[in-house]
């Protein structure tokens, strides 16, 4: 395959989406990284000179930066605790032979088609709400007081519905993996004395860490940035602000550009930690 | 494995996947219920659930405040054009990555998938500046490369697996047949790849559809999809379930349709080489 | 311990009977092989006793007790699959010492077990690898390991060695025989490749469409196959089948010489040399035009050789034709 | 030519756009409307306006911010109306909050202030009567009677839902009305006065005994949602809901409704009634400068009065903008009319408080870094109403919060 | 015209040397079969030739011509993969025509061609099915085809049976032997079963670790091996090597024979018998304890039959013993 000819041709076919994808990342992040060493304050007339690293402290050193970190991983390790989880559990009905397969197959992958805007409104003003939504008629049914689920439970609350859209996600990934299974693998385990629940642990769960590694990977990177659902729903409000947003409100909402550029660059060393962690993992996984 | 499975225990699953099934889709099912109800119908204590007077009185009410078919033209514009963009890009990028396998191939794949992680909140003022100065706000074409290259390194990486499996030796044949490259890629590679590829635009387009940042901050009237659509109607005043559930449903509709009518490729594909 | 009954055994996979009712008793310590062509129902058969199917009617006995109903891990058998279904994430300690695990055997015992095991079978060396790390005869070995430390009442093969190459398949074809030898364990083969059916089995058993025709030990399924079937299925290069006049000199629908009993030189039959295939200790022709059949093969020494074309004559051994009734039964 | 305007979801917008054919018809110009939720329309249009994006030829935006973007140039002048759009007919208030030195740089399209709305028919069940210029304690007393958490009526809705547009624009008129104010004449910071904390643990304790549950979550929408439904006994907020609430065929509470002026303490001057308005302002640079006045000329226009009360009602049109509306003899039968009018005179941005601040505004801070202030400020008092803190952690974390902003921002 | 010449041809992978310098030259016409063990380098030489490969020094020259830099669809030869490598998504027409179409042939010309071919192949019947609905002998077939019709001035075969079983590999075996009967255009056929060496060879090349062991015909390789490896190689069940007394009685290191020329009966060796494996036509006894090696197999007539561990004598045909000298190269 690998002759002088194709090789330098698959370095001209390569170029287009490298030189994209770098431009892509360098030129906004060369100017975030100057605006982050600025005072850069659109509303007072634009960029008022140098300061130095007087933004990088200021965004740690204010009281909202380390909630948000948390608020962050809590809501990435949340949804994907929950969908992995639940999407193995269901990947492992979904394989089982029953009537009308394909039609909960529909069902099951709707949520994945949703915006991420209208899963959020729908959730929040028709479930969740304390007074008209699903819910409150559901727990005032069997007697109980409804809950703010936006206050109350707002970490959960959000994750739960981000999970709702990722777990369609999770869930066909797992199952196509199951599936995928070579069946005489779990005869044999069968023949060698193993229980459903040892099959399980012994044989399904091992097949499954590379599409279980996958489903991080993808999800982390989806997750990390989320930012529709809680804009929708809460503002940022009640333990809710995830690094993302913060950097938002310090852009959008304050209107200063050199704190929220500051921002964006410890975001986007949060998220290398986080890919260089994944990676380690993942490239791993797909090697074997 | 292949055992009889008794008619009981089928029944049985059957049962607990429905449930599941419906449970999962009750919000979207509500939702589009909901559309068809009045202001009062869809507030009412207890919900009612599919004895109301349908109405359609939310559409025609949502069709009036805004021109649905033009956010819904500009949404199949932006989703579909960053898609075939994205495809033209990452096809030839992606043979390389997988016929030419060089030491740095797994290195620069991953550092793409990197990209993906940069928080977009981060470059949105630097993204706002360029966008100003090469003139292109407000323009599909400028959302369009935007959310091309959002998605490139998804589409890269699906692309990069489906070719790895695919064999070698029939782009070697092809070439000991007299095939260009370009022939290569374009009579062998691609037609074999076309589920794979089917896949990667499926997901692709539902990606870019869904894509509710840039395209609501690049966006003002022309070139606004139907997210824009739908950030008009987070809350008008007063009861405004049934409106919203109308547009709600507008909005998810019709890639929703579509997802559903493709769905077998798109489970096929969805699987990024984790299945193998 | 290891006598397996079927009584009136039948499948069925929804309206397609797949395994007519079917009668066949494997005794203790026999050596058999399952042998047809491909979707004979050969795997079905051996899947039925190992219990990863159900039986649609009739009895499977083993030793003697009601086994129908059991299942897998309860019939006492061990099987070593076609793709040898190795835990591809397990090392080979942790899969040979798996169905150990499984029977809540303490962790030292199973080491023993294992090492034993690993001994017999020379993968000593390989215990801490992963399969993908090991080469087709290592991961057949592994396979065999883990259906060994069972101790198991059979042993049931899928055509193990099929994904093997040729050399390959040869040494593993001995190993299998010796370890038969050494073990006296019943043991239950399938495949569709005939050499490896004559050289292992004590007792063939050869299926099409689900129904037996013919058991009988190699030999005698060489010299008295029951019918056409069997004697077109055993036997490499295959048996040469003549009809019309030659057959009705002899009484016959059809008879049937087999390759190795045509000699070259002076004899009744003439034809012309077509392709020739010289292995160095045999020689095979394939003689045209001799006006009985397509082609006729026959084998001569290694020394012998023509060029294609030549014309040659052809000498049967009377005395190793085979005669077929119109139904293609063999005429004794 | 065409122009873009961006404006907010609301329903006196919405049926500005139905009416733009006429428009249309007068001009021969056509219009692309951006129509956004309020929070996003805002962001929107800061950003296009602070980076000079010239997506939109005419931006809806407020009276907080026209006077910061006005001092920056970023507006066009809009001095040079015709004689016949009679700019002295705006309500003085109104024209003051969208002048700067003394130009007026946004025609109000409409104009709010804040008042009290109640619940003839439950008030009269528990015996008791609301003073058009009721008390705090006066509304405590009414609250306490009116509820009902049983059938689900609950004495008072007010706003939770963080924001600096949402909660913080009712809490801040609530502390003005308890004699608080935000900053001192030297930018300090003043939330650890004793009134600011009077002021919210009230409107804490308020919402605790006699609010609706998720209290938190409610902004104008959704309190009005329950206020429609006859779940509030009472509602403190902005005058443009009268007309919502008395509209039949969206409430069923629609005749049942009385109006009574923003409360204060006793003792205090200044009442809780804040002033607002939706106004049309044209970004600097635009093409369509011309073509944007005319259509500010005739959307703010009294012609455009006479047309929507022509095609929707008098109860429909745009109210707090002219005065010649409320000399209307028509408009006078309109039952929240006047309450609107005395709500929107009692309020005075210039001078919001009862000791002097260094700022304008009533319900907010006419300072860039407000937004970001009012917002993050919001949030902790959302959390208290949600009971996750005490309106004391609250109050001190958003002292420490602002001063950090303040002296970011180089106060 | 085919003739294909290397001349100092060397191929390294990085640092590791995969080729050492080597020379080769291939007749017009001639059917050269590369054989040795995996890994040694058989594939890579193919590549090589076809151009897929670059070389890393060195000169490849067909018909005379400087081919070492030409692209591989400029060198006129044709290559059928182990895989077929056809296109799944195109007819079996399309599929053959592809290659005329790449050269810019019209569509009536290509039909043509491709109708010839698939006469040739019996494939007419086959035409607008895809590669999936075929059977492996007819994909296999319909690579040969897409070969053909380029009339090249070489075909390259990398073992293009091996996926096929047992049967299938026999006839499709012999179809390429005729085939190349028929076009008479060189061959290089690749593959690492010797059987198909033997059967199919005008000229074996024997590789191991990328150097030429042997070049020569199957019977001078069988009856005249140069050394130890090709003696092992080749020749199926494999040569008995025996060293120490009774090679130097022979003066040798080690001495070779093979298991055909063993009788059983009265002779100098004795030995306790084994694993015996009845062909039917053959039967190879596999011989312990005879002092001379591990195990000596021997090939004896289908009727004999002795008992695993019955003792019995075996007499070399003395003229058939190959010796060795301490390099292990054949003594002549
Ligand atoms: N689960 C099943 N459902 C329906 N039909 C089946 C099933 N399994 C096997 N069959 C059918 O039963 C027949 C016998 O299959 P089986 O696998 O036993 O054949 P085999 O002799 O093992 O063939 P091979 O040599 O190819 O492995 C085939 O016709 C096959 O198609
Ligand atoms: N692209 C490559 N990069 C590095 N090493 C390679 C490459 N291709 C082949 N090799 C090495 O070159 C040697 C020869 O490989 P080759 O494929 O030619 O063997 P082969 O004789 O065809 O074996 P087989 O019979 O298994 O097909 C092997 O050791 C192999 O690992
Ligand atoms: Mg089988
Ligand atoms: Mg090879």
């Amino acid at each position: 395959m690998a002759t002088q000819h194709s090789r330098s041709a698959a370095r001209i076919m390569m170029a287009p989406a490298v030189i994209l994808l770098l431009g892509w990342m360098l030129v906004p992040l060369t100017m975030t990284l100057w605006f982050s060493f600025r005072q850069y304050l659109p509303l007072r007339g634009g960029d008022l000179g140098g300061v130095g690293f007087e933004n990088y402290v200021r965004f740690v050193t204010s009281s909202a930066f380390w909630p948000s970190v948390q608020a962050t991983l809590v809501i990435v390790g949340g949804v994907l605790f929950i969908t992995i989880i639940f999407g193995v559990l269901l990947s492992l009905l979904l394989d089982q032979p029953f009537w009308g397969q394909g039609v909960v197959r529909i069902l099951v992958i709707a949520p994945f088609f949703v915006m991420p805007t209208v899963s959020a409104l729908v959730w929040k003003n028709m479930f969740m709400d304390p007074v008209n939504g699903l819910f409150a008629h559901l727990w005032k049914f069997f007697g109980a007081e409804p809950v703010s689920w936006l206050s109350e439970a707002s970490l959960f609350s959000i994750v739960l519905i981000v999970s709702w859209q990722w777990l369609p996600f999770a869930t066909l990934i797992l199952l196509t993996a199951i599936q995928s299974l070579d069946s005489e693998q779990l005869e044999a385990a069968e023949m060698d004395g193993a229980s459903a629940l040892s099959r399980f642990g012994y044989i399904i769960l091992p097949h499954l860490s590379r599409a279980i590694t996958v489903v991080l990977l993808i999800q982390t990177i989806f997750l990390l940035s989320i930012f529709a659902e809680i804009f929708v729903t809460t503002q940022g409000s009640f333990g809710t602000r995830t690094l993302t947003y913060l950097i938002y409100q310090r852009v959008l909402e304050s209107q200063n550009v050199g704190l929220g550029s500051a921002g964006g660059i410890y975001a986007v060393i949060l998220a290398n930690i986080v890919a260089i962690f994944l990676m380690r993992i993942v490239g791993k996984n797909l090697d074997a | 494995m292949a055992r009889a499975v008794t008619t009981r225990r089928k029944a049985l699953t059957t049962i607990a996947a429905w449930s599941v099934g419906l449970l999962i889709f009750f919000p979207i099912l509500w939702t589009v219920l909901t559309s068809f109800k009045t202001e009062a119908q869809a507030i009412s204590d207890p919900p009612v659930f599919l004895f109301f007077d349908w109405t359609l009185e939310n559409y025609s009410v949502v069709q009036e405040r805004s021109n649905y078919m033009r956010f819904l033209w500009n949404s199949i514009i932006i989703a579909g054009g960053s898609t075939i963009l994205g495809i033209i890009i990452a096809v030839p990028a992606a043979w390389s990555m997988a016929f030419v396998p060089s030491k740095r191939t797994k290195d620069i794949l991953l550092w793409m998938l990197s990209t993906k992680m940069l928080p977009a909140v981060g470059v949105l003022y630097p993204m706002y500046l360029i966008f100003i100065n090469l003139g292109l706000l407000d323009t599909r074409f400028g959302l369009t490369i935007v959310l091309m290259l959002v998605n490139l390194p998804i589409i890269v990486w699906m692309l990069y697996t489906y070719f790895r499996e695919i064999p070698g030796e029939i782009l070697e044949a092809a070439r000991m047949d007299g095939a260009t490259l370009k022939e290569e890629i374009l009579y062998v590679l691609t037609p074999m790849a076309i589920p794979g590829i089917a896949s990667t635009v499926l997901l692709n387009v539902i990606l870019a559809w869904n894509e509710a940042f840039w395209t609501l901050n690049l966006t003002a009237a022309k070139a606004a999809p139907l997210t824009a659509f739908i950030a008009s109607y987070s809350s008008p005043e007063g009861l405004f379930y049934a409106k919203l559930s109308a547009a709600s449903t507008m909005a998810i509709a019709p890639i929703l349709i579509m997802g559903w009518f493709s769905q077998k490729q798109l489970v096929r594909g969805l699987t990024f080489g984790a299945v193998k | 311990m290891g006598r397996i009954t079927l009584d009136k055994v039948q499948k069925k996979f929804g309206d397609v009977e797949v395994i007519p009712p079917l009668d066949l008793t494997i005794e203790d310590g026999e050596f058999v092989v399952f042998v047809g062509p491909s979707g004979c129902g050969k795997s079905t058969l051996l899947r039925l006793i190992a219990g990863l199917e159900d039986v649609s009617s009739g009895e499977i006995r083993i030793d003697g007790t009601d086994a129908t109903d059991l299942p897998p891990a309860k019939r006492g058998l061990a099987m070593v699959f076609q793709s040898y279904a190795l835990y591809p994430h397990m090392s080979v300690r942790k899969n040979i010492a798996f169905p150990l695990k499984m029977a809540g055997l303490d962790e030292a015992e199973r080491n023993k077990r294992v090492e034993r095991a690993a001994d017999v079978l020379n993968l000593t060396d390989y215990l801490d690898r992963r399969p993908g790390q090991l080469s087709g005869g290592q991961r057949q070995r592994v396979a065999i390991g883990r259906a060994i430390v069972r101790e198991p009442a059979a042993f049931l093969f899928d055509e193990p060695l099929s994904n093997l190459d040729a050399a390959l398949r040869v040494g593993m074809r001995l190993e299998i025989s010796e370890l038969h030898e050494r073990l006296k364990t019943t043991m239950i083969y399938v495949t569709h490749d005939q050499v490896e059916a004559m050289t292992m089995a004590d007792k063939i058993v050869v299926l099409r469409a689900g129904h037996i025709e013919q058991v009988g030990s190699p030999l005698e399924l060489y010299h008295s196959p029951r019918n056409l079937f069997v004697a077109g299925f055993i036997g490499s290069p295959k048996m040469n089948f003549i009809e019309g006049a030659e057959a009705k000199k002899h009484e016959a629908q059809t008879i049937g010489i087999r390759p190795e009993h045509i000699t070259v030189g002076d004899g009744p039959w003439e034809g012309r040399v077509g392709v020739s295939e010289h292995l160095g200790s045999d020689t095979f022709f394939h003689v045209h035009d001799t006006g009985l059949a397509e082609t006729i093969t026959i084998r001569a020494p290694g020394e012998v050789s023509y060029k294609a074309g030549d014309t040659i004559r052809l000498a049967p051994q009377e005395d190793k034709i085979v005669r077929f009734d119109g139904n293609g039964l063999r005429i004794a | 030519a065409e122009l873009t305007i961006a404006t907010v979801n609301n329903g006196d917008m919405i049926r500005m756009q139905g009416l733009t054919d006429d428009f249309t018809e007068k001009t021969g110009h056509t219009v692309e409307w951006v129509t956004l939720e309020e929070n996003v329309l805002r962001q929107r249009v800061t950003q296009d306006i602070a980076a000079q994006g010239g997506q939109f030829d005419i931006m809806t935006i407020g009276m907080y911010e026209t006077p910061i973007w006005a001092a920056q140039d970023w507006l066009v002048a809009l001095d040079d109306l015709p004689e016949s759009y009679d700019a002295d007919d705006i309500l003085p208030a109104m024209r003051a909050g969208l002048s700067h030195d003394g130009t007026l740089y946004a025609a109000p399209f409409y104009g709010e202030s804040s008042m009290v709305m109640y619940r003839t028919d439950l008030l009269e069940a528990a015996g008791m009567e609301m003073p058009e210029e009721p008390t705090w304690s006066d509304i405590e007393a009414a609250a306490e009677a009116m509820t009902d958490k049983d059938n689900e009526i609950y004495g008072v809705c007010l706003r939770g839902k963080a924001g600096w547009g949402e909660n913080m624009a009712f809490i801040t008129t609530v502390a003005n009305s308890f004699g608080a104010r935000w900053f001192d004449e030297n930018w300090t910071p003043q939330l650890d006065s004793e009134a600011w904390s009077e002021a919210v643990n009230f409107y804490n304790s308020l919402l605790e005994n006699y609010g609706p549950p998720g209290a938190s979550t409610n902004g104008f929408n959704e309190n009005l949602a329950l206020f429609q439904q006859g779940k509030c006994g009472m509602w403190i907020d902005a005058t443009v809901a009268a007309s919502f609430v008395t509209n039949p065929s969206d409430s069923t509470v629609a005749d049942s409704v009385g109006f009574a002026l923003a409360p204060n303490k006793e003792g205090v001057e200044k009442r809780a009634n804040w002033l607002w308005a939706w106004a049309l302002a044209i970004p600097a640079g635009t093409q369509q400068e011309e073509a944007a006045k005319e259509f500010i000329n005739w959307a703010t226009s009294k012609e455009y009065l006479a047309l929507v009360a022509e095609k929707e009602g008098w109860a429909n049109v745009p109210p707090g903008s002219r005065t010649s509306l409320y000399e209307n003899e028509n408009y006078k039968e309109v039952p929240f009319a006047d309450m609107t009018l005395r709500s929107i005179n009692a309020a005075d941005p210039n001078n919001p408080t009862v000791e002097a601040v260094p700022y304008v505004g009533i319900q907010y801070v006419a300072i860039p870094e407000w937004a970001g202030i009012g917002t993050s400020a919001g949030q902790e008092f959302s959390a208290m109403v949600a009971g996750q803190q005490s309106p004391e952690e609250a109050l001190s974390k958003a002292q420490t919060m602002v001063a950090d902003e303040m002296e970011a921002a180089g106060y």
